[in-house]
């Protein structure tokens, strides 16, 4: 019951504060936070209960199942608390509309994450894509970005659909997820992986699906794009770990080297994109398309110790990349700018700043001693015992080009002499400060200590 | 001398003949009411009849009735077409309250009735000569509907629909003859022995028989009409039109591959109609794009709409009738509850069919725009409204009928759907360029219809009512 | 295997954090007082350290030192903490030396604006080197090692409204990730093997591991090594590193990080003794850095460069020593090193404070008069590092040469002997230039921002006195502990470990140990004879500046280019992977990608555009469709109605 | 001696053939409508040549019904055709196209 409390409480929020008669900042960032707080309560306090609800007995039994796994436990736990800090850093215009989006997307990706059966997942996925878009249609930067998002992911979705039918007809049940059921095998398989795959490749996104991410990372409002890349795009991994693997690991098994390959140049081609961007969230945008290929490998070479890394990095990468987008964001409002070329010298006078996005940044590329690297290690650790040599070898002259693309991020804004024409800046006050100060706590914690994120 | 008929056959028909009688009282009250209330009296005369032959048909459901020697089975299948039928006979006449002034009023519900009538018929009809009659009586009506309003295109749609139409019936019913010929019988039900299996006059009567009910259900490349008459009938026509006739079409289709023919050709006797629903769901989704008149948008969506529906057909199970009847019902809904925000935000009949109409409706009414963007992310198939369960259901009939390239078909064409349906969101959520936003008339009537439409979409997605004991014929 | 010290050890290790952690957090309120703050605890950290030498050299049910376990990832995952004698002497460098570093910075710090966050970066520092050198696994090691990276970044970068010091704090980490990621893939091997990541299981299994393999690690752990102390080809950053304050170049790159490499190779040595190869290869490289540092070193004209240079020569002698097996000889030379490289920089120090910032020593000259102190120190140092007879470097350098033959490696022991005689030769040359002669710097500009605001000043007690202290050992320390072959207190030391060197020794050396020592003293001479005859000679003297200009004229390109590696480094590496960046961002993303897409978009519409056409609007032509489907109808049905 | 059902069908399928082509290639509504009639009747005359073969009244019935039918068509679609083309001098389909696209 208290799952169920957890997803619907931030939809109904959010289309309450719709309802909201007119703008009034301070209540609706009062109301968006302390809702947000209470879910990460809730979600606390659910734990791994279930709660479920008969919805279809034909063609195939599906149930309004909920209730967190393991694995999805840990993403709606990032979720809920990357939420709450990107709604308490929101400062956009027509704020009501925006925390009731914030609040409508972390529902529905709430029920995504927590979803037990296979038919609801797709109805989330679809559903999530809707605050998004309307993010992107109202705050954006180019209204054809939100086309764009949709029109790609909304494909996926279609692949998903129709993967998930088939799965319904041929496995008489879509209430699958997370519970021990028999893996379908035959020479419907590969197609219905088939499906589920491209939805997911999307979604992340890896090469060459990724054409939406860069404008949709850079166009959105910092606190919904740090939502998204930290994770929404997880869904799709969730998918391969929590569908692919379990459902069909014959399938992702035989298809293990595509998926490795295409994560492979993700990793290699958004790292050498990132060197040379010039905008800011453009770097990190392509940075997280290099990071999560990393996860894909991990996912194709199916080794345990490899999974449990990918989870790891999952929850890290959502950390590193929220903190991330939310601290560019407080440059661009201090500076109306977000170019390299542009920007210097911050750090001088906003050393609060500039620490936080150092610390971010260095969890980013995989600084020893922060989640990041827990992650990378684990991850090809594994995909080395599992006797994929190239792809670690891909991953390690990926990790090299990181820790140049975000030093050079990170000095670029910071370092280097104050730009002339740029006005006096404020450092982050305890408030702004406070938004952050989470994620990074929290990348320092499973960076010392991962094993936390398996040993429930 | 007496009729060969019990009560009960005249209770099977009762829905139909409530429907009728009410239509007589809109012509008559229409005498005694005076100018001003006049269209609202009508139109609660006709509302009124219709919740009545709802109920009616309502209490038939349970029980199968063989009606005036097998020409008319109510109950069960019949009745769940003709709820549907009702269902679009109101929701279309409340637009003539809803809309601003338009001509004709009293005169255009009752003829609307009418063509109701006769689409409830079809929805019963088990006989060659029920088939034929309904449907006549269905055309003839949305043949005079669509010339009632002033405008040119209002004539000349009627007149395309005339001509083409009567065309595609003269094929039906000459197929209808071939098939007499081919049985000796007009009942459906003696066409279904497999002795008919090697008869070219079933065969050839068959073929033609079914010329005419693809051109009803307007798929490519029977569809020429649609656009059109869509775009030239007035508002409330089409929204019927766009409902009504399909919906009783479909129940003759149904009812004539379930029970009509027989199971050993049925897939060899059915695949050009499988192929054309295919073609259908792609042209109809690209037809959308870029136009700038919601009708005709419309127009192409129902072509591309029924598609779907046939694949639910396609593998000829019941439960593949039962999804197609949860997605038609949810068809309706969705082009009503359209419908009913275009009428609602026209102050004459033909406003609310322009595009640029739409500009920046979200500021002026956000409900109302709330409601329209339910409606249009359902016809596209988005969560969480019956447009996707209905997705979900037909796909799953159909691959597990090993209809795997339809549902391939269905979904290349949802994509594109979304594209075209999102012109009309994006034109809603953009700011209003150019002319500052005229205040628009706000009308209760249609909004109400507009958010019960939009509400009852979404709601079915949690309570997917398919009902069950639809079977085509009474054994 | 726990011991009473043990809770000492995790109190060393993690009271420099402590001095880090308070610095950062409360450092604008403490204000100077982050300085005693942070050279206190090191200091506390220091005397922790002598206070369990014993539980150091202790041997417990075959454990030898300190171990315990702290946390646990997973099986085979297991952190902890190792005190044994290698780390013990690592850790006496660098919180001994460290304090005294620490407490200089106090004086040559004073008055920066970001004073406390100094000290931060150097507890910071601290800690981490500790992390390093005290984990008992490869990848707390790994952690350590990446922290020390990150260490150095923020020091070399410390004045970061430099561009130059930005650049050379981003290429010092880039190039340290390179290493960091060849110790990473040691790690992918081990656990691949050994399924363990503790240095015991590691060693244990190591004589079970094939040839191949155990080159592979050692391959992959020495590019970290290689990284992380300079050595060619991933040596450029070091002297850019110079950029840093001068307290960092002699705690960082010169005493302790840089030798991290050292350290490595010499906790390692269960596993390069099992790899010739991996010793030859290992060995060589020191070899030819040592020669290319040293020569590099002839060519330099800022005091602090050609120190780099030296430092780098420096550790090419102890990564040699290490490499050929003469383990206690490499630690040796890095120890006394430690102490004599850190009294050069900071007597470097002294001198730049007081020139406010001058580092161009020909822009100095007859300072022996103006800062007698300053000279005597760098004089001492300059005759330690030289290795003259009775003083630390003599000892050290002399185990390092000697061990080369020792262990049959004669061209390294030839290549050992040259380098000697040149470094002789740059030292005094930097001695000459910078000290002798007459003043030639005008009173340089006040380069606002750089090192302290305030001008000349004599430099402080508080900076003097860690130099005069680290005279002692840079003097002594060699002739107390390193005299006596076998029997010397640092063999002994060092025997669990490694055994006694001659135990090891794999040849008997045709030439005696006497004979090596008369055979480097006297290179060493020649060296600094051609340095007086070039720099300090009477002809030389008379007219200074003008043969400085003619030298700098005639400089070999070759040398002023630095060999020219970081220019192939630049044209193979970083220009082709920018142009692959923008090829991708700006072409291929856009274009061939999204294009891709765009054009299903496109098609799209034109099929739409197709169906619409047939909307002419002619009533005969709908009914011409229409007829000709039905005609397509008719025909199926007639055919099928054949087929049957 | 009785006329054979074949003949009776192959003429129907010859007068309904001649109006899908008058449908076609006629320009006049008028001669359309005609056309139209013509494919009915053709429909007509298989039912009565089919309810007398198979000695089936409901061949007849149907026929019957056909005919009403058909008229109650033609009187719609003149009042159709006659407001179509009030304004215009001359009666022709190809004049009306303001609906395309």
């Amino acid at each position: 019951m208290l799952v169920l409390v957890t997803i619907l409480l931030p939809l109904a929020a959010g289309a309450m504060l719709f309802a909201l008669p007119r703008e009034d900042r301070s209540v609706t960032r009062t109301v968006g936070v302390a809702v947000a707080v209470v879910v990460v309560v809730t979600l606390v306090l659910a734990g791994t209960s279930e709660w479920s609800f008969r919805w279809l007995s034909r063609p195939f039994q599906a149930a309004f199942h909920f209730g967190a796994t393991p694995t999805s436990f840990w993403i709606a736990l990032l979720l809920t608390m990357v939420s709450a800090c990107a709604i308490a850093a929101s400062r956009v215009a027509r704020l009501r509309d925006f925390v009731a989006l914030m609040l409508l997307l972390e529902g529905t990706m709430l029920g995504l994450f927590l979803a037990r059966d296979l038919l609801l997942f797709a109805l989330f996925w679809d559903l999530m894509l809707v605050p998004v878009f309307f993010g992107l249609a109202g705050w954006g930067e180019h209204p054809a970005t939100a086309w764009r998002y949709f029109i790609y992911n909304f494909a996926g979705g279609l692949t998903l659909l129709l993967a998930t039918a088939a799965f319904g007809v041929i496995y008489g049940s879509t209430d699958v997820i997370g519970r021990a059921v028999t893996p379908l095998v035959g020479a419907w398989a590969p197609w219905i992986y088939a499906g589920f795959a491209f939805a997911f490749l999307v979604k992340t996104p890896v090469w060459p699906l990724h054409t939406w991410m860069p404008p949709t990372y850079s166009g959105l409002p910092p606190p919904m794009v740090a939502v998204v890349s930290a994770v929404q795009s997880k869904a799709g991994l969730y998918g391969f770990l929590a569908i692919g693997l379990a459902l069909l690991p014959h399938a992702v098994h035989d298809y293990a080297t595509p998926l490795m390959a295409l994560g492979a140049v993700s990793l290699l081609y958004g790292a050498v994109i990132a060197l040379v961007q010039n905008d800011s969230k453009r770097i990190v945008a392509y940075s997280s398309l290099s990071h999560l290929g990393l996860v894909a490998i991990a996912i194709g070479s199916g080794n345990a110790l490899a999974l449990r890394g990918a989870l790891v990095y999952i929850i890290a990468h959502g950390l590193f990349s929220a903190a991330l987008f939310l601290l560019l964001g407080y440059v661009e409002e201090r500076e109306d700018t977000r170019l390299l070329a542009r920007l210097g010298g911050i750090g001088w006078k906003n050393p609060k700043l500039a620490g936080a996005l150092c610390i971010a940044a260095l969890a980013a590329l995989g600084l020893p001693g922060l989640a990041g690297f827990a992650g990378e290690l684990l991850v090809l650790i594994g995909v080395y015992q599992a006797g994929y040599v190239w792809p670690v070898i891909v991953a390690l002259v990926a990790i090299v080009l990181a820790s140049a693309y975000l030093l050079r991020l990170y000095q670029d804004l910071m370092n280097g002499p104050e730009e002339a024409d740029v006005p006096v800046r404020s450092d982050l006050n305890w408030y702004e400060a406070l938004t952050v100060a989470p994620l990074l706590a929290a990348l320092v914690i499973v960076g010392v200590y991962p094993a936390a994120l398996w040993h429930r | 001398m007496t009729l060969p008929f019990t009560s009960a056959d005249w209770w099977a028909v009762a829905p139909v003949s409530v429907v009728a009688v009410a239509a007589l009282l809109v012509l008559v009250a229409d005498i005694f009411s005076g100018r001003r209330e006049q269209r609202y009296l009508s139109v609660f005369i006709a509302l009124g009849g219709l919740i009545v032959a709802g109920v009616v048909a309502g209490r038939q459901f349970g029980h199968n009735y063989n009606a005036f020697f097998g020409g008319f089975l109510a109950g069960g299948f019949a009745t769940v077409f003709q709820e549907i039928v009702l269902i679009a006979a109101a929701g279309s006449v409340i637009l003539y309250a809803a809309m601003g002034p338009v001509a004709r009023v009293a005169g255009s519900i009752a003829i609307m009735l009418w063509s109701a009538c006769g689409a409830m018929l079809m929805a019963g009809a088990a006989n060659l000569i029920m088939i034929f009659l309904g449907l006549e009586l269905l055309s003839l009506g949305l043949y005079a509907l669509c010339a009632t309003d002033d405008r040119t295109s209002s004539r000349e749609s009627a007149l395309k629909y005339l001509i083409l139409s009567s065309t595609a019936t003269a094929f039906l019913l000459f197929g209808a003859a071939l098939l007499f010929g081919a049985t000796g019988s007009v009942q459906l039900a003696d066409l279904a022995n497999p002795s008919q299996v090697s008869n070219p006059l079933f065969w050839s009567g068959a073929g033609m028989f079914l010329i005419g009910l693809v051109f009803k259900l307007s798929l490519v490349p029977f569809h020429t009409w649609t656009p059109d008459v869509f775009e030239g009938a007035p508002l409330p026509v089409t929204a019927f039109m766009s409902v009504a006739t399909k919906a009783a079409t479909i129940a003759v289709f149904a009812r004539f591959i379930y029970a009509a023919v027989p199971a050993s050709v049925q897939e060899r006797l059915l695949l050009p109609v499988w192929i054309v629903a295919g073609i259908s769901m792609i042209a109809g989704n690209v037809g959308m794009l870029a136009q700038r008149n919601l009708k005709r948008l419309l127009g192409y969506s129902g072509i591309a709409q029924v598609g779907y529906i046939l694949v639910a057909l396609a593998g000829g199970t019941p439960l593949g009738l039962r999804y197609a009847l949860y997605y038609l019902t949810a068809y309706a809904l969705m082009n009503l509850g359209a419908f009913a925000v275009a009428a609602a935000i026209s102050r004459d009949a033909e406003e609310g069919a322009h595009l640029h109409t739409y500009q920046g409706l979200a500021r002026q009414h956000p409900w109302l725009a709330a409601a329209m963007t339910i409606l249009l992310l359902a016809l596209a198939g988005l969560p969480p409204t019956a447009g996707f369960l209905g997705k979900i259901l037909i796909l799953a009939s159909s691959v597990s009928a090993g209809f795997v390239w339809l549902a391939a078909l269905l979904i290349v064409g949802t994509a594109i759907s979304l594209y075209a349906y999102a012109q009309v969101i994006r034109a809603m959520y953009a700011a209003a360029k150019g002319q500052p936003s005229q205040a628009r008339p706000f009308v209760p009537l249609a909004c109400v219809s507009a958010g019960i439409c939009a509400a009852a979409v979404v709601v079915m997605t949690f309570y997917p009512l398919t009902p069950s004991n639809v079977l085509p014929l009474a054994h | 295997m726990g011991s009473v010290a043990y809770p000492l050890v995790v109190a060393l290790w993690l009271l420099p954090l402590a001095g880090a952690v308070l610095c950062w957090a409360f450092g604008p309120r403490l204000r100077s007082a982050c300085g005693w703050l942070a050279a206190g605890l090191v200091g506390v950290s220091f005397l922790l350290a002598v206070a369990s030498w014993g539980s150091a050299t202790q041997n417990l049910g075959g454990v030898l030192g300190a171990h315990q376990p702290l946390v646990s990832w997973m099986p085979g995952f297991d952190f902890g903490l190792l005190l044994d004698p290698l780390s013990l002497i690592w850790t006496f460098i660098i919180t001994g030396v460290g304090f005294l570093i620490v407490f200089y910075s106090i004086g040559y710090m004073d008055g920066d604006r970001a004073f406390a966050r100094f000290f931060a970066y150097m507890s910071f520092f601290m800690f981490a080197m500790l992390t390093l050198v005290l984990s008992d696994n490869f990848v707390g090691l790994l952690v350590g090692w990446g922290l020390v990276g990150l260490a150095s970044y923020f020091l070399i970068g410390f004045w970061f409204e430099r561009r130059s010091a930005v650049a050379a704090a981003r290429k010092a980490f880039v190039i340290n990730v390179v290493g960091d990621v060849g110790m990473m893939f040691a790690i992918f091997l081990i656990v691949a093997n050994v399924h363990s990541i503790g240095f015991g299981d590691v060693f244990a299994a190591a004589p079970g591991l094939s040839d191949k393999l155990v080159f592979a690690i050692c391959l992959a752990l020495f590019i970290g090594a290689a990284a992380k102390s300079a050595q060619v080809p991933l040596h450029t950053w070091l002297p850019d590193a110079m950029e840093g304050p001068t307290p960092v170049s002699a705690l960082i790159h010169a005493a302790t990080m840089v030798t991290a490499g050292v350290y490595l190779v010499a906790r390692c040595a269960p596993l390069w003794n099992h790899s010739g190869s991996a010793q030859l290869l290992v060995a060589t490289i020191g070899g030819v850095t040592a020669l290319g540092g040293a020569i590099l070193g002839t060519a330099q004209w800022d005091i602090k460069r050609i120190l780099a240079y030296s430092t780098m020569s420096q550790i090419g002698y102890m990564i040699m020593g290490v490499g050929v097996g003469a383990y206690e000889g490499g630690v040796a030379h890095f120890f006394t090193h430690a102490f004599f490289k850190a009294q050069l920089f900071l007597g470097a120090g002294l001198v730049i404070h007081a020139l406010h910032n001058e580092q161009d020593i020909r822009a100095m000259g007859g300072l022996w008069r103006r800062m007698p102190f300053a000279f005597w120190v760098m004089l001492t140092g300059v005759l330690s590092i030289c290795g003259v007879p009775g003083f630390s470097g003599f000892f050290s350098k002399d185990a390092v040469i000697y061990g080369a033959l020792q262990h049959g490696h004669p061209w390294i022991y030839a290549v050992d002997i040259v380098t000697a005689g040149i470094t002789a030769y740059y030292m005094f040359r930097m001695l000459f230039v910078a000290f002798l002669g007459e003043y030639r710097g005008e009173a340089a500009p006040d380069r606002a921002g750089r090192e302290s605001e305030h001008g000349t000043h004599a430099p402080g007690w508080v900076m003097n006195v860690p130099v005069a202290v680290l005279v002692v050992p840079s003097v002594a320390v060699g002739g107390a502990l390193m005299f006596g072959g076998d029997n010397s207190p640092w063999s002994r030391f060092f025997a669990p470990l490694y055994g006694t060197p001659s135990s090891r020794a794999i040849a008997v050396p045709p030439i005696s140990e006497g004979v090596t020592s008369l055979v480097v003293f006297l290179t060493v001479i020649a060296g600094f004879a051609i340095a007086w005859q070039r720099y300090a000679s009477r002809g030389a003297q008379a007219d200074a500046p003008a043969r400085l200009r003619r030298e700098t004229e005639r400089m070999p390109a070759v040398l002023t280019n630095l060999f020219y590696v970081d220019w192939v480094i630049e044209r193979l590496i970083v220009r082709p992977a920018q142009r692959l960046g923008e090829l991708f961002g700006r072409v291929v993303d856009p274009h061939v990608l999204d294009g891709a897409v765009r054009d299903l978009v496109f098609w799209a519409r034109w099929l739409g555009t197709l169906v619409r056409s047939f909307q002419t609007g002619l009533v005969r032509a709908y009914a011409l469709i229409l007829v000709a489907g039905a005609a397509c109808f008719v025909v199926y049905y007639a055919v099928a109605a054949g087929l049957r | 001696m009785p006329v054979p059902t074949g003949h009776y069908v192959a003429l129907a399928a010859v007068i309904f053939f001649i109006g899908v082509l008058g449908v076609i290639v006629r320009r006049n509504p008028l001669i359309m409508l005609m056309s139209i009639e013509l494919m009915l009747n053709a429909g007509n005359l298989l039912l009565v040549a089919f309810a007398r073969a198979w000695l089936q009244n409901a061949g007849q019935i149907f026929a019957f019904i056909v005919i009403t039918v058909a008229a109650a068509e033609a009187a719609i679609g003149l009042a159709i055709i006659v407001t179509t083309f009030r304004p215009a001098r001359f009666v022709d389909v190809d004049d009306v196209r303001s609906l395309h696209g």
